[in-house]
């Protein structure tokens, strides 16, 4: 079972950080995390089922607010960090019904302006969220507790992606993806699968939004709304496979490394830098590193789908046509 | 002997690159000069910097970084308030002293921290001659159209006490998101509405934007503010159509402070240009950072701690002096521009203005 | 309320939106590349133009001719070097592409010309006085030259040969080249020719807006938000859709503040998408 | 199986007499007056017709007439101007495909839309709605086994040939286990030998109950399985019956043969 | 160059095949002037590969390929309309979201601007396919499946090519106009067109045909007149689904199969 080796040990090692690395470690961990998780969820929609869109970071601005209002008024951060995900669900209930009914380019661009648009009520609803101001948060003294609060929610989505992945729900999100029309002809269930999918993949950034505010202890629409946040999750996700179940985390991993390899060392030029590594990885494995790595069938890579590709190999007592039906 | 480490994140890349390195140059101008000193306790100054892309976040892992992995003796703040508010977070949780000389936002200082002494001035600094100005030339009525940013509603609350004070009348305060270029909107409702003063926060490339529209739109008020125009590109991209604007300025190269005419020579040599405000900041920054070291003979953080609440010193600003509670900026004093001849001349205050204010400002056919 | 005043300046302010969408259209509307890095074309030539009149002292009309020259030339090396090697996987593999290229660019423009702000006083200046208003020139002279090229380009890839062949190539490369078309000639001429238009859209942004490295940033998605409201891939679509919305962002800046006015453009976008999925003149069967 | 029931739609107006309750029992599938325009374009009128349960129905007629239009109406994936659509005595006429599907009705496209980047097996698996993991995997290896593609299970849809596709189709609408197949032309550009193998299989599958609904244009087998055959021209029905009658029609020879 | 004087298109010990998996083996065909030629086999035989690799749309990993005598195994796709080799892909590939007029003039893209040329190919195709003149406005992707088919041969007609390769022309198309395609087929190659044709109703192309070759798992098993081969039993078992003993594949190993 390799993925479940990946995904436990991957986890083990996250999980001692706290204990053996610097307080900068841990904040690179916590920065990674919070991507981990957006480009999971990212993955979901527009991975599995196809819709890629430019607005996740309208959940995560949301849910970064929703989450500092809370804690402004008092509440303590976990409990903030829960209401924003639900707020990222509920915001997403209803958008996922009218937005989803585009897509390809119209998602995409259509999303990128819901985002734009939540940034606008942030800045516009100045009574309550101070506007451009930002709102200004006591900061946590011990980041521990908020690493593994968001440790778990990363490595939660890893394994909820394993899970879909091996699943016909999986599968059937991947139809949606490949030709909606057919699908939705054979009898899946494209609109309520897609809406759930949207709303799943809402939870988590918004969730994410809030801690990442409770880290920064500080918010404000710029911030909370990045174009930039949401530019480097996709581009994690398509670096290491859209699609796949460990794309997103090598996407990340090697990304938030590279990056961090880079700017140190060559502060004014490390951003075209960071552009010619992704643009070599595109141009050599233009379908990401994980998609690469499964068409070469390196051993270590789990294959798609396994369990099912393990149902189908497994002798089968008797088959015939007459059993088909 | 092993060198003290200044640790700073600035934006080399994001849209604050560009006023955050004018701040760099300065501070980097120091370190030369402060090693050419002799070096701070002794020993050579180094300066560990990062890009913060001018995003909050990345500032605040950066911070995390300078003290926890490479181990800088010594902190200086972002450039910009949005990036300055999360370091300062980061380096009280580390209880470290940090010389916050890059946010202006007083928010920054509201937030109960022990560590943080601002160099910078305030926002209510930037706006204070825009009282006595209006005063005197029979200013009322006022417009504040500003970009949403971290300073711009500082901004506002400061110019809402001097317009009770002066009966000055705040028409309408409006916020426009970052990014906007065109003010298309507003220049409609101004025509209408004729406010004596426009008066703006946020960086040069919106005071280069309103005065073209201005002049573009056949429109002036009596008094247009903004402290963009107070930075060299702004002469350079609005060409004449710079001329009359008036700029909130913390500092100017003619300034009589101390240690200022060095600085604006040595700068020249090094840079080729005049510092603008932007540099005066890291500058002073940089400045009261090391007459702390120096008083305090040690970079015991606690030492430091109590020699910056209560320290008093000069910079190129002028009168470096904080609230000892909050640790904001009260000595250091604003300064009005206006482009005159493709130039900066202070109008304001009286006792070291160069030119006389011409306001209001002469109509676009009348020139 | 001063309505024809507010009207005429969102039709010019709709002008410059069409300028930036012109390029944009060919690259994202028939060629269906996610082009992240055609706002820092745009950038490139907004700055160039700057450096060759107040650097080099030329006239501006030399860089009318000269830029759009330049970005096409940046513009063919990007589709030649990268973007001819993703044509034919899926959509989003382009912007990542373009993403990072965009940075490359971004990051080049600081080197080159540092971060600060430049401008062309002078240039295009002052105002005409049209109908009884003041209107600005520089915006008079951009929407006259939009509503030119938008008409140039529409006519070009409707009546020629050369306009299908671009068609022909985005709907179905596999027959393109069953016809005798080179698809990768087509596909180099039409980046560049998009690059081009960039480039001229940064020209005559040049003496409007203070120009930076990151000018990109704050125009490029507007043009995406155009396209999509006009109908993908049709010029007289995008030309309508430009003046819409910058007639109802200069109405919505005006009556609700410059938050709702920059909001306008999404959310009559999000409308469009709504209703009229495939914009205000699209048609196809695919969308 | 499970299949979700589909409430009848509140029709004001009674439902027409030849399609009255009673009809149902031999009647699964009552088409009732359908037209259909596409701009200026008429391409079915006040077609009328039924399949008996059990049947095997074909549907002729030369290119355009709108066959493929009627079944993309019957399937749900187009909305009829006018006119209504009965599967088993519900109005269907305004279902959604996917309810359609799910009451029964599996169908293949003309041109192929398999799940590209997807494997065979996933393709036929992703639609063996109410059966486990093992059933489904159990249930499209037998049909792959059967259409004689197993080689082909671990294949890309992407990576077919064309004959393959349309294989592969055929086999992910019996997955469905309908009790209609909606097929239009199933044995276009499939090897002749496999044609046969598919058209027993069919028949097997109807003397079961399956309903055999299909278009086609191999003559060879629509004459020779087909209890009725019902021929479109310029969308309307202009001859139905079984194949000697429409073999002699004159009608008919001047349209299509 | 090797073949005789008449020989149009030769394919030389073709291999090819897609990402690593070959998938025609060494398979050798030659196409004579003025004589139609089928190409048939089973589902995935490789017969689309083979002629694919003919029209430079894939590349050929080994062998060559001749027309009218030059070498063009590395030649641009492109060029090759411009020998006259002009093709009509498999399931009517069009351009959808152009109107049928479009379609017709993309044919004829080559032919620059030379309207009158152009007009009259289109009123040539026009009496031969009705139904494409009467949907001239129509864009091609809402066509009905027939009428796509048509216009995908129409288009391949437009600049009078001297070969034409057609993938499955017979596919979707009403009885009535597989007679009018295979006739018009006959007639232009009376003229001196070479046809070469991909069918899976075998006999029915056979019968009209010169020439015949039969691939089997990406190779080609037997070659010979058109008549002599309808009559053969063999290849009537091949079809029929046994695999003949004197099949003997030249190389062992499973291309796809089905
Ligand atoms: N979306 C559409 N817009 C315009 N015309 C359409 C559209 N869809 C179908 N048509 C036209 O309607 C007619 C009927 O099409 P349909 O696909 O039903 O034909 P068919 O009987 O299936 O033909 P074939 O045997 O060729 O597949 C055709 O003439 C077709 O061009
Ligand atoms: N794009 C592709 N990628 C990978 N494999 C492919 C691809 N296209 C076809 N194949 C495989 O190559 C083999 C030959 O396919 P080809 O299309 O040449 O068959 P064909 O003889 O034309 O069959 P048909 O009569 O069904 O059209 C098949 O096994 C098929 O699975
Ligand atoms: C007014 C601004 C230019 C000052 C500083 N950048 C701040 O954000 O606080
Ligand atoms: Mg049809
Ligand atoms: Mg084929």
């Amino acid at each position: 079972m390799k993925s479940l080796v990946i995904i436990v040990v991957s986890a083990a090692l996250a999980a001692v950080i706290p204990f053996v690395g610097s307080e900068y470690a841990l904040s690179f961990t916590v920065q990674l995390f919070v991507f981990v998780a957006l480009a999971y969820s990212w993955n979901l929609i527009g991975g599995y089922a196809g819709y890629t869109h430019f607005g996740q970071v309208a959940f995560f601005g949301v849910g970064a607010y929703t989450g500092a209002l809370m804690m402004d008024a008092g509440f303590h951060w976990l409990l903030a960090a829960g209401a924003a995900g639900l707020s990222g669900a509920l915001l997403a209930l209803p958008l996922g019904g009218a937005m989803l009914r585009v897509k390809g380019p119209f998602f995409a661009i259509g999303m990128f302006g819901m985002a734009r648009v939540c940034e606008s009520f942030a800045l516009g609803f100045d009574g309550i969220t101070q506007g451009g101001t930002g709102l200004y948060l006591t900061p946590v003294t011990d980041l521990k507790p908020l690493y593994f609060v968001l440790w778990a929610i990363a490595f939660g989505m890893v394994v909820l992606t394993w899970k879909l992945d091996n699943s016909r729900l999986g599968i059937q999100l991947l139809a949606i993806r490949e030709d909606e029309t057919a699908a939705d002809a054979l009898g899946i269930r494209t609109t309520r699968l897609k809406i759930g999918t949207f709303v799943a993949s809402a939870i988590a950034p918004a969730a994410v939004g809030s801690l990442y505010a409770t880290y920064l202890s500080f918010i404000d629409p710029a911030t909370a709304f990045a174009p930039m946040t949401e530019l480097t999750t996709i581009a994690m996700v398509l670096l290491g496979g859209m699609g796949t179940t460990f794309g997103p985390l090598v996407g990340a991993v090697v990304m938030s490394v590279v990056n961090e390899l880079l700017w140190s060392r060559f502060p004014e030029i490390y951003l075209a830098l960071v552009g010619a590594v992704i643009l070599a990885v595109v141009l050599f494995m233009p379908r990401g590193i994980v998609s690469f790595a499964m068409r070469r069938a390196w051993w270590w890579v789990p294959a798609a789908r396994s369990s099912l590709r393990r149902l189908a190999s497994r002798p089968a007592p008797s088959r015939s046509p007459k059993e088909a039906h | 002997a092993e060198p003290i480490k200044v640790g700073i994140a600035l934006s080399q890349s994001g849209n604050l690159a560009d006023s955050a390195e004018h701040y760099k140059k300065a501070v980097e101008l120091w370190r030369d000069q402060v090693n050419a000193r002799g070096g701070l306790l002794n020993r050579p100054v180094e300066l560990v910097l990062y890009d913060d892309r001018s995003d909050p976040a990345t500032a605040a892992r950066l911070y995390e970084r300078l003290i926890t992995n490479d181990n800088v003796d010594l902190l200086v703040s972002p450039w910009g308030s949005a990036s300055t508010a999360t370091a300062t977070a980061v380096a009280e949780k580390h209880k470290r002293v940090m010389i916050n000389s890059g946010g202006a936002s007083e928010k920054i200082h509201q937030r109960n921290f022990k560590h943080i002494f601002q160099s910078a001035a305030p926002i209510s600094a930037y706006v204070e001659g825009i009282g006595p100005v209006a005063e005197k030339f029979g200013l009322k009525t006022m417009d504040i159209i500003s970009r949403d940013y971290p300073a711009a509603r500082d901004m506002e609350v400061a110019l809402n006490k001097i317009a009770k004070d002066r009966n000055i009348k705040i028409e309408k305060a409006e916020y426009f998101p970052a990014g906007t270029s065109d003010y298309s909107s507003y220049l409609a409702q101004a025509k209408q509405s004729n406010p004596d003063i426009w008066i703006s926060v946020g960086y040069p490339n919106e005071a280069i934007e309103m005065v073209r529209q201005f002049r573009a739109n056949n429109y002036l008020p009596k008094l247009f503010v903004h402290n963009g125009a107070s930075i060299d590109d702004f002469v350079k991209a609005a060409g004449k159509d710079a001329e009359y604007a008036v700029g909130m300025s913390l500092y100017e190269p003619v300034l009589k402070t101390k240690g200022n005419a060095e600085f604006v020579k040595a700068y020249k040599d090094k840079y080729g240009a005049e510092p603008g405000y932007y540099s005066g900041f890291g500058y002073a920054g940089v400045t009261v950072l090391e007459e702390a070291v120096r008083k305090t003979g040690s970079l015991d953080q606690d030492k430091l701690r109590e020699t910056l609440s209560t320290m008093e010193t000069d910079t190129v600003l002028g009168h470096h002096k904080v609230d000892p509670k909050t640790g904001l900026q009260v000595g250091v004093k604003g300064l009005l521009v206006q482009i005159r001849d493709g130039k900066r001349a202070i109008i304001y205050p009286e006792e070291l203005k160069t030119a006389d204010a011409v306001i209001p400002m002469p109509a676009w056919a009348n020139r | 309320m001063p309505v024809f005043e507010l009207l005429i300046a969102g039709i010019l302010l709709g002008g410059l939106y069409a300028l930036m969408a012109c390029g944009l259209n060919l690259v994202f509307g028939v060629m269906r590349i996610i082009n992240f890095a055609h706002g820092d074309l745009l950038a490139v030539g907004a700055l160039t133009t700057v450096s060759i009149v107040t650097g080099l002292h030329l006239p501006f009309y030399v860089a009318i001719v000269v830029v759009p020259l330049l970005t096409a030339a940046l513009g063919l090396a990007m589709q030649v070097l990268v973007l001819r090697r993703l044509a034919d996987g899926p959509m989003i593999m382009s912007l990542l592409a373009t993403f990072a290229l965009s940075t490359i660019l971004v990051n080049l423009s600081i080197l080159i010309w540092g971060g600060g702000y430049r401008g062309l006083p002078g240039v295009l200046g002052g105002s005409v006085h049209l109908l009884g208003l003041d209107v600005a020139l520089s915006r008079l002279v951009s929407f006259l030259v939009a509503m030119a090229v938008t008409l140039l380009v529409w006519w070009f890839l409707q009546s020629t040969r050369f306009g299908r062949a671009i068609r022909s190539v985005s709907q179905a490369p596999e027959l393109a080249v069953i016809n005798g078309i080179s698809i990768d000639a087509v596909r180099n001429v039409t980046f560049a020719l998009g690059a081009a238009m960039a480039g001229l859209a940064g020209v005559l942004l040049a003496p409007t807006f203070a120009s930076d490295p990151q000018l990109g940033a704050r125009f490029g998605i507007k043009a995406f938000a155009v396209i999509i409201v006009g109908g993908m891939g049709s010029y007289p679509g995008a030309m309508a859709a430009a003046l819409l919305l910058g007639v109802l962002e200069v109405f919505g800046g005006y009556w609700f503040g410059q938050v709702i006015g920059s909001a306008m453009l999404f959310l009559v976008m999000l409308v469009v998408l709504l209703v009229r999925p495939r914009g205000l003149l699209g048609m196809g069967v695919r969308a | 199986m499970h299949v979700q029931r589909i409430q009848p739609q509140p029709t004001p107006v009674p439902p027409p007499d030849f399609a009255s309750a009673t009809d149902t029992a031999e009647r699964i599938l009552v088409v009732e007056g359908v037209g259909k325009r596409f701009g200026g374009l008429v391409a079915l009128s006040d077609v009328s017709l039924s399949v008996g349960r059990g049947s095997i129905t074909g549907v002729i007629g030369p290119n355009g007439s709108g066959k493929s239009t009627l079944f993309n109406i019957i399937a749900g994936t187009l909305r009829p101007d006018r006119g209504r659509v009965f599967l088993n005595g519900h109005d269907t006429t305004r279902a959604s495909p996917a309810q359609i599907c799910r009451n029964g009705v599996g169908r293949t496209f003309q041109i192929s839309r398999l799940f590209g980047e997807m494997t065979v097996l996933e393709n036929l698996v992703a639609v063996a709605h109410g059966a486990s993991d093992a059933e489904a995997v159990e249930r499209a290896l037998g049909l792959l086994d059967f259409l004689e593609i197993t080689g082909l299970r671990d294949k890309w849809g992407t990576e077919l040939s064309y004959g393959q596709r349309k294989l592969v189709e055929i086999a992910r609408a019996l997955m469905l286990r309908p009790t209609v197949m909606l097929l239009d032309e199933p044995f276009a550009g499939i090897n002749p030998r496999l044609q046969n193998r598919i058209v027993d299989h069919l028949e097997a599958l109807r003397q079961r109950g399956l309903t055999l609904f299909f278009i086609d244009h191999e003559m060879r087998i629509v004459l020779e399985i087909c209890d009725t055959i019902h021929v479109l021209a310029q969308g309307r029905v202009i001859a139905e019956g079984d194949a000697a009658a429409i073999r002699s029609d004159p009608k008919v020879q001047d349209a299509y043969f | 160059m090797d073949g005789s004087p008449n020989t149009l298109l030769e394919l030389q010990d073709v291999t090819t095949g897609y990402g690593d998996v070959p998938v025609v083996r060494g398979a050798s065909m030659t196409f004579e002037k003025g004589l139609i030629t089928c190409v048939i086999g089973s589902n995935g035989a490789g017969k689309s590969t083979a002629i694919k690799a003919a029209a430079g749309l894939l590349r050929v990993w080994s062998g060559r390929v001749f027309v009218s005598g030059a070498d063009v195994t590395r030649e641009a796709p492109h060029r090759r309309l411009g020998r006259g080799v002009a093709f009509v892909p498999q399931g009517r590939i069009v351009l959808p979201e152009m109107t049928v007029r479009e379609n017709l003039e993309l044919g004829a893209h080559i032919l620059g601007g030379d309207r009158q040329r152009i007009e009259e190919a289109i009123a040539r195709l026009v009496t031969l396919f009705p139904i494409v003149g009467k949907r001239m406005g129509q864009l091609a992707g809402t066509m009905s499946g027939g009428e796509q088919q048509m216009l995908a041969i129409a288009r391949a007609l437009m600049t009078s090519p001297s070969l034409v390769i057609l993938d499955e022309p017979s596919l979707g198309l009403a009885p009535k106009y597989v007679d009018i395609v295979f006739d018009k087929l006959r007639e232009l190659a009376g003229t001196g067109l070479t046809v070469v044709m991909v069918e899976q109703k075998a006999s029915r192309a056979l019968s009209f045909s010169d020439w015949g070759y039969v691939m089997h798992t990406g190779q080609v098993v037997y070659a010979g007149a058109a008549q002599a081969l309808l009559g053969n039993e063999n290849v009537k078992r091949l079809f029929l689904g046994e695999v003949p003993e004197d099949v003997r594949l030249l190389v062992e190993g499973e291309a796809g199969h089905a």
